[in-house]
């Protein structure tokens, strides 16, 4: 079972778990990203995530697929979250299922490293002295 | 031809819009679209060559366009 | 934040992983460890788990303190079943939180590699067909 | 003196029993433990060198002993 969700709702860690789980799924590997307090020094109050959801939603799905091939994956979900999230808030969390842990651990590695470089979705992050900023814009020239 | 335009993030609000409609010669390309966008007002905000997608999928600016296609204009992405 | 549990209650994945939460930490990563209805072909009905409690305890804590000395981690935490476990019930579970990805996943790997090979824990399957065996007793001369 | 000497999954299973009190010359090690155990009904069944800890850490065979350690058979481990 491959699934993909982008939405506004609280991530539910146990659900994307048992998402995954099968008879013959021994191992389950979870990645869970929150908002930090602080970001490069500085105090973070929320951060707004949006995304280009056709996209990105067809980009983790590839995303998906590529981890089946290359790790024999067959069960694995993202949730993303969009919207104004607070400290500590989960903006994503992957789960992925297999037989045995060391595919499972080296899939979840490549679904997170992949997403976060190829999703379309951006935050805008809120600090305590009023100033808000684009994370990654400044950097105009790298992509 | 006619083809939607879509800006996200930090370029939507330096462009002041998120999208926009483009009517261009026949076999124009993604490049072309992006030669249009820089004549917007804020547009000197974008970085020279922008990440672009065709249809939900990233795309090279040699890229022939055609009727009706979304043309995406992706700001450095920032996900998880 | 370390902790350690070995007991018979069912495990809390949710908990597990906001045990290890912080402001500062933008990463948790998470193995859970289910039984399976088979191994080596063999359809299992249930396993037994038994442990050297006093010395398991120390030894899972002692593989996160060499964790966070490897991988600068500070917020981990290990929560293993014992008793009797059916098919799919979790019988391990492994949360560890960092700041960033790529040590919370490194840790992790870590610290369930450790665990599998050091913790005095002992499975006994129970198979349809009524047999039962020790898993791991088989190969004596292998440590 | 005594130490216990205690036993877990298919040792215990093998020996019919999970401990034992076993009272040994000063100075005697590990090796000397397991010597004993050689002698006990079922002790057939166990590896010529098994895995052994002394208060609740891994211990080599040529360890020496002390009044009320707890020297443990431990079977290979099967945990998470």
């Amino acid at each position: 079972m491959m699934d993909v969700c982008i939405s506004q709702e609280a991530i539910d860690v146990a659900s994307l778990v048992s998402s995954v789980a099968s008879d013959s799924n021994g191992a389950t590997a979870v990645f869970v990203g929150t908002v930090r307090a602080t970001n490069d020094g500085r105090a973070v109050t929320e951060i707004e995530y949006s995304a280009y959801g056709e996209m990105a939603e067809r980009e983790m799905a590839m995303i998906l697929t590529e981890a089946g091939a290359r790790f024999g994956i067959t069960d694995a979900a993202i949730h993303h979250r969009i919207g104004r999230l607070a400290v500590r808030d989960a903006s994503i969390a992957v789960a992925v299922g297999h037989p045995h842990r060391a595919a499972a651990l080296d899939a979840l590695r490549y679904i997170v490293d992949e997403t976060k470089q190829r999703a379309p979705i951006w935050k805008l992050e809120h600090y305590t002295d009023g100033a808000r900023e684009w994370v990654n814009a400044g950097a105009k020239a790298s992509r | 031809m006619t083809v939607t335009v879509r800006f996200f993030a930090s370029y939507a609000e330096s462009l002041g819009r998120d999208a926009l409609e483009m009517t261009l010669a026949e076999g124009s390309t993604v490049g072309d679209v992006l030669g249009s966008v820089r004549g917007l007002p804020g547009a000197d905000r974008l970085p020279p060559a922008p990440l672009v997608a065709v249809n939900y999928s990233y795309a090279q600016a040699t890229m022939r366009l055609s009727e009706g296609d979304e043309v995406a204009i992706i700001p450095p992405v920032a996900g998880g």
